[in-house]
């Protein structure tokens, strides 16, 4: 995968269309403020040394300068003004090419929830990782279920908030095929730094097979990647929806040494489970699947109901993975 | 003839001749004044207070973020720490400081009057502001709040115990203390608006108002107008919470983005709130160290007015892309630019004055100096975020944070500890020790720019803000910062040492030790009650070094530079030559 | 005149002392005379249903009675030209919130429907406009 | 240095320095004028306290034209509009109140300040019934909007997010009532003044900006009452 060279030692490689043209008002921007940067620096060090204060000599009195001054000041005015007029139309025209989709671009449904991305690929195929088709104009529908969390790629230069009870989008064309990061850039909570998902820019070969196989067992799983058993591809699952962060590494239990926000999942498959309300239910199949589906349901007795967010977008063999693998754990 | 005649007649209630820390010593002296001078002195102690707790938050998260993962701290506590940091830093320390610190022990000075308009409420406002101040630390006791100073919501409304998706940290009393603390803030405003009015001393007309009256003039427009728009969100924002009103909680019919829209309508004057005094003090601090008037006076009032009104038009860059309508960021991003027009006024005039002037590089210069340059710095990347595509990428990341901190530690702080230094020795009555401070200069200046120049880089190349963990690319330039917050950390407390010593053995400060023309210093050091032994009136401008007469700039002014031959004018080089 | 209009001397820098007008209490029997006018014209347009008309008739009256109250109940009139100026300058920042506000929350998704989704201003949520489905998290979504 | 008493050189016409005049002004009329201007500053700073809650009233006027229609037919107009008459003849009464004051008649001076303070409380019983009628027929705030149907004024489609309409209405008129309290309170305080003699021709200065609060209130209330009752 070849990856390119970022304009400028400052910024991430440049991935998408909407890159190259951030880069070039970033660039234009960066050099006149340093050169101004410098010229006021070093004007401002030369009359400090020049005019050190020397026995005997009395500063000059600017009172003689009237019109000089009103001349510097219309200047200074006048010039800069001319300046900014440049400056907002580099940074307007850039953005709104960026802010436009282009025509029969294709619609990925994003969710945003206190956490984790989630995409919906036309055709229903859900995913936690973006698999896009290099060279193929994308348009990123995004919302969020909960709070506000920002869609951030910076390879692609791209953000846009995701606003629960509203739609937004963002629109680029990956150009370089790769790896690239999707981040939080608004904070939403405690494991804000974590929401991260991957991007991966495909050839249209790798692209198809993803499609075909999304939502089915792939051959091969987990990290290490080994043949892949429906407990093996739910414990990746476990990994990539970050059930680990509440329910603790292996549904432990734990987070960093203190009992964690979820309730312990190793080893509970077939008991009874005592629930918060008083009463009891047996840890089968059903309770698993509800408990994954609508959270707040069953409450297991001393934790609270932190809302935790529904996982509506499992298909059911992942479903069924993810039971097989807790049911594996002891 | 005296620059300042003594009008007839002096105070007889009061004695002129004890100092106005002498005058009805004993703490009920203090807790009850209606003196400017001690209000001023009890804001500045509980503002440096809130400097000192918010550098600890400071330091805490500097070091969590040292490694990648967990350092020291979990997520929980560094949300929480991150936004006290915020919290604390602005609403407790860089708002009431120049204004209401500084502002209120040498304002009334450099007007020539006997106290602020309102003594009352000046004392009212300080109380206002310690009250607030205890909802601030209940809500720290009960585990702070982790959304941030700037509470979005719906995370900050949307209390998880009413079935909601938000914090369920102690967000209410925390918008209660900033509500409260607002009230305070805008008391003050309508206290300096009227004392600039009403209250100058015979003589003294709008042009020879001092730079820093003229800024903080400017600061009160702005702490009148803007401050209530922030009480009334607060306000909805702790009923949201509390009973659910559906006005900023989308689940409820509300709109999120328009909570933005309310709160950074207060928030960007907010921070003109912040700099704008620090520059009066530097425009004051380069005029005295280079013993000349400054160039261009009335542009750089004017343009700290201009950066008043203008603070109100350009809140909406702070939601490019918080999705709002394209037209509404067209416009906000073409207005913000403006901002930058009276910023850059301000930096050439100060460059100009120091164009043959007889410049002293003693300690409160080099606050205002490093102001100059850090300041330029903070607003050039200003301009980066101005323009719209450069701001999509580098918003709500570390660029972000970078920039506010070189336009508030390298403004404000740096020019809050020039009018410290400059003015310490009048309301003290102590000088401190000339190369301790110049040595916590060095270290805060380079600390600081070790801290937040490498910043710059983590965000452009997309970390994003307000982020416990990062990737791993990431690592490296966080360590250089992390080492830069020791030093700039080490710089302060070596500041605050030296400030300590001076007020426990520091030598008697004499009338004028700058050997300044402006009006503060002509009465005597630390100043009487009603801060002259009578009324002065005013026959020339603060800075007019060529109008001034020789004792009332030499006396005490004991600059090693200026031989004694020059002092008594042996050549008369004062006229003026041709 | 009352005793307390002397202004102070001149070469003070301050401009001359508010002058305290006393004006007879005629003129404020007939201003509140007006406002009662204005009131029973405010509640009869009420009952005639003009459409957009309604709110312009409603605030033009509303800023009359506003005027009539500054100027006379409030000195305004007589008054020291600086405090109508810190007035309108209040009203003119309140005006710049209220239209660069607007400018947002009127002008959302007029780029692209997709920006920020369609209104259903009966349900209260923002749709998709090619599937009409609500946007997450929106009104009531809580249940 | 001169030691001729302060008394002598401050009020500037050789009388003794009045009581009323404080320590740090140097005239009666810098005194007078500089009260006024704060009192017209701090007003400034109410215009937008109050304007923040009308901006945020136009924005969902505008975004939910109907509902807003709906919900604003179940305020009384009849308790409204005697409200508003109620607040302006207590806006004249507080007039008259400084204009009587200015002469020096201090029995006019409490009588219209008794009746300000009247009228302020009728105008608070008023706002007590509404509240209730409102609480009874379900229609509060947000998440708690359950309206109770035998309450309603019949034949209107209440739309489920009327909430946000009560929320506004609740927090405008709430905030109005805290503002007429503060004022009756405070006219309160000047009527013992007055009633003690402090007032006199040349010190009227705390009634004037009384008067200029509760105007502000009134005016406050005239924008309020046609937005949420008559339209």
């Amino acid at each position: 995968m070849m990856q390119s060279e970022p304009s400028s030692w400052q910024l991430p490689p440049a991935m998408a269309d909407t890159a190259t043209r951030v880069d070039d008002a970033y660039n234009f921007i960066f050099w006149f403020s340093v050169v101004f940067a410098a010229a006021v620096i070093a004007i401002t060090l030369l009359f400090v040394l020049k005019y050190r204060r020397r026995s005997g000599v009395k500063s000059e009195s600017t009172a003689r300068h009237t019109k000089l001054e009103t001349k510097l000041e219309i200047l200074w005015i006048v010039v800069p003004t001319l300046f900014i007029v440049v400056l907002f139309h580099k940074g307007f025209s850039s953005y709104i090419h960026n802010a436009t989709a282009a025509e029969g671009a294709t619609e990925i449904r994003v969710h945003a929830k206190k956490w984790s991305w989630d995409f919906e690929y036309p055709g229903g195929a859900r995913s936690n990782e973006l698999h896009l088709e290099v060279n193929k104009p994308y348009k990123l529908i995004l919302s969020s279920d909960d709070v506000i969390h920002s869609f951030y790629i910076p390879e692609f230069r791209l953000k846009r908030d995701a606003v629960p009870g509203q739609y937004s989008f963002v629109a680029f064309t990956p150009t370089v095929p790769g790896e690239a990061h999707v981040l939080c850039a608004e904070y939403c909570g405690t494991n804000h730094s974590a929401m991260i998902a991957d991007v991966k820019i495909e050839t249209p070969e790798q692209h198809q097979e993803f499609l075909a196989s999304s939502g089915k067992k792939p051959k091969v799983c987990g990290t290490p990647p080994v043949e892949c058993t429906d407990e093996k591809w739910g414990e990746s699952l476990f990994q990539k929806n970050a059930c680990f962060t509440c329910h603790g590494n292996a549904g432990d239990g734990m987070t960093g040494g203190a009992k964690s926000l979820g309730p312990k999942l190793a080893g509970i498959f077939g008991k009874p489970q005592s629930l918060a309300d008083g009463t009891s239910a047996n840890a089968d199949e059903n309770y698993i699947r509800e408990s994954i589906l609508k959270p707040s349901a069953k409450i297991v007795a001393g934790y609270t109901n932190v809302q935790m967010p529904p996982f509506a977008s499992l298909t059911d063999d992942q479903l069924e993975a993810i039971i097989a693998y807790i049911k594996s754990l002891k | 003839m005296a620059a300042i005649t003594t009008a007839p007649g002096t105070y007889d209630e009061v004695d002129p001749n004890t100092s106005y820390l002498e005058n009805n010593k004993g703490l009920m002296g203090w807790l009850f004044t209606l003196d400017h001078k001690r209000i001023g002195v009890m804001y500045l102690i509980s503002v440096l207070m809130a400097f000192a707790l918010g550098g600890i938050f400071a330091l805490l998260l500097r070091a969590e973020l040292f490694t990648k993962g967990q350092t020291l701290i979990d997520a929980e506590t560094y949300n929480r720490a991150f936004s006290l940091h915020g919290v604390v830093m602005i609403f407790l320390f860089l708002i009431p400081a120049i204004p209401a610190a500084l502002g209120n022990i040498i304002l009334p000075i450099q007007l020539g009057a006997k106290d602020v308009a309102f003594p009352k409420l000046n004392l009212l406002s300080l109380y206002i502001y310690v009250f607030g101040a205890c909802f601030a630390v209940y809500s720290m006791i009960h585990g702070g709040v982790d959304t941030g100073w700037t509470f979005y919501t719906p995370y900050s409304s949307s209390d998880p115990a009413h079935g909601g998706v938000g914090t369920s940290s102690s967000v209410i009393p925390m918008t209660l203390s900033v509500l409260i603390m607002g009230f305070s803030s805008v008391l003050t405003g309508v206290n300096f608006i009227a004392t600039i009015h009403k209250m100058r001393a015979p003589g003294l007309t709008w042009r020879r108002l001092s730079l820093f009256a003229w800024s903080l003039y400017a600061t009160a427009i702005i702490q009148i107008l803007a401050t209530p728009v922030l009480a009334i969100t607060f306000l909805l924002l702790t009923m949201e919470r509390f009973l659910g009103l559906g006005i900023f909680d989308p689940r409820l019919g509300g709109d999120p983005v328009l909570y933005q829209h309310f709160f950074w309508f207060y928030s960007h004057p907010a921070v003109y709130i912040m700099i704008v005094p620090g520059m009066g003090i530097v425009s004051d601090l380069i005029a005295t160290f280079s013993r000349r008037e400054p160039f261009g006076y009335m542009a750089i009032a004017m343009s700290s007015i201009a950066l008043a009104l203008l603070g109100f038009l350009v809140w909406g860059h702070h939601l490019f892309v918080a999705g709002m309508s394209e037209y509404a960021t067209m416009v906000f991003s073409a207005l913000t630019f403006l901002v930058a027009i009276p910023s850059g006024v301000k930096v050439f005039n100060w460059i100009a004055t120091l164009y043959k002037g007889s410049i002293s590089l003693q300690s409160p210069m080099l606050w205002a100096l490093s102001f100059i340059f850090l300041f330029t710095i903070g607003g050039l990347t200003g301009l980066f975020l101005g323009m719209l595509a450069v701001d999509v990428h580098l918003h709500d990341t570390y660029f972000v944070v970078a920039h506010f901190h070189y336009v508030m530690v390298g403004g404000t702080v740096m020019g809050f500890l020039g009018g410290l230094h400059y003015w310490w020795p009048k309301f003290t009555g102590k000088l401190y020790n000339e190369s301790w401070a110049i040595a916590g200069w060095l270290f805060v200046f380079l600390g600081f720019n070790v801290t937040f120049l490498v910043q710059f880089v983590l965000g452009s190349r997309g970390m994003p803000r307000r982020s416990y963990d990062y990737l791993p690319q990431y690592e490296f330039l966080h360590q250089i910062s992390t080492v830069g917050s020791w030093i700039l950390g080490f710089g302060f407390l070596l500041l605050g040492a030296m400030f300590v010593r001076s007020l426990l053995n520091g030598r008697p400060a004499p009338r004028n030790p700058w050997g300044s023309a402006a009006l503060e210093w002509m009465t005597p050091t630390p100043p009487p009650p009603y801060n002259f032994v009578s009324d002065p009136v005013i026959t020339r401008g603060q800075y007019d070094y060529h109008l001034a007469t020789d004792d009332e700039l030499y006396e005490g002014f004991d600059d090693p530079l200026l031989s004694h031959k020059s002092r008594k004018g042996g050549v008369d080089e004062g006229k003026e030559d041709a | 005149m009352s005793a307390i209009a002397e202004p102070k001397s001149e070469s003070s820098g301050n401009e001359p002392e508010a002058v305290a007008h006393v004006a007879s209490p005629l003129i404020y029997v007939a201003v509140f005379l007006g406002l009662l006018l204005l009131t029973a014209g405010t509640v009869a347009q009420s009952y005639v249903d003009l459409g957009k008309l309604n709110l312009l008739l409603v605030m033009g009256i509303a800023t009359l009675k506003a005027l009539l109250i500054l100027g006379f109940f409030m000195h305004l009139k007589w008054d020291t030209k600086f405090h109508a100026i810190v007035v309108v300058t209040a009203l003119f920042f309140l005006g710049v919130f209220y239209t660069y506000t607007h400018a947002d929350t009127g002008r959302r998704g007029e780029f692209d429907p997709d920006q920020g989704g369609v209104l259903d201003p009966d349900h209260a949520v923002r749709i998709l406009p090619k599937t009409g489905e609500p946007a997450p998290g929106g009104f009531g979504a809580s249940e | 240095m001169s030691t001729a008493t302060a008394t002598e050189h401050a009020s500037g016409d050789g009388r003794a320095r009045p009581k009323w005049l404080l320590h740090h002004f140097d005239t009666p009329a810098q005194q007078f004028g500089t009260a006024r201007l704060g009192m017209w500053l701090f007003l400034a700073q109410e215009v937008l306290f109050f304007g923040a809650l009308f901006v945020i009233y136009s924005v969902f006027r505008a975004s939910y034209p109907e509902m807003f229609k709906a919900a604003s037919q179940q305020l009384d107009k009849i308790m409204g509009t005697t409200n508003t008459v109620v607040l302006i003849f207590s806006s004249l009464t507080a007039a008259l109140a400084v204009n009587a004051a200015q002469k020096g008649k201090r029995h006019a001076t409490s009588l219209y300040l008794l009746v300000t303070i009247a009228c302020a409380c009728v105008f608070l019983a008023i706002k007590f019934f509404e509240y209730q009628h409102k609480f009874d027929a379900g229609l509060l705030p947000g998440p708690a909007f359950k309206p109770i149907d035998e309450h309603l004024v019949k034949g209107l489609d209440l739309k489920s997010n009327s909430g946000s309409f009560f929320a506004l209405y609740f927090m405008m008129t709430g905030l109005h009532a805290l503002h007429v309290v503060v004022g009756i309170v405070v006219f309160i305080w000047i009527l013992i003044r007055n009633l003690r003699g402090n007032f006199s021709k040349e010190y009227f200065t705390a009634v004037d900006i009384t008067a200029l609060y509760w105007h502000f209130v009134d005016l406050v209330w005239i924008f309020l009452f046609p937005l949420f009752y008559l339209i």
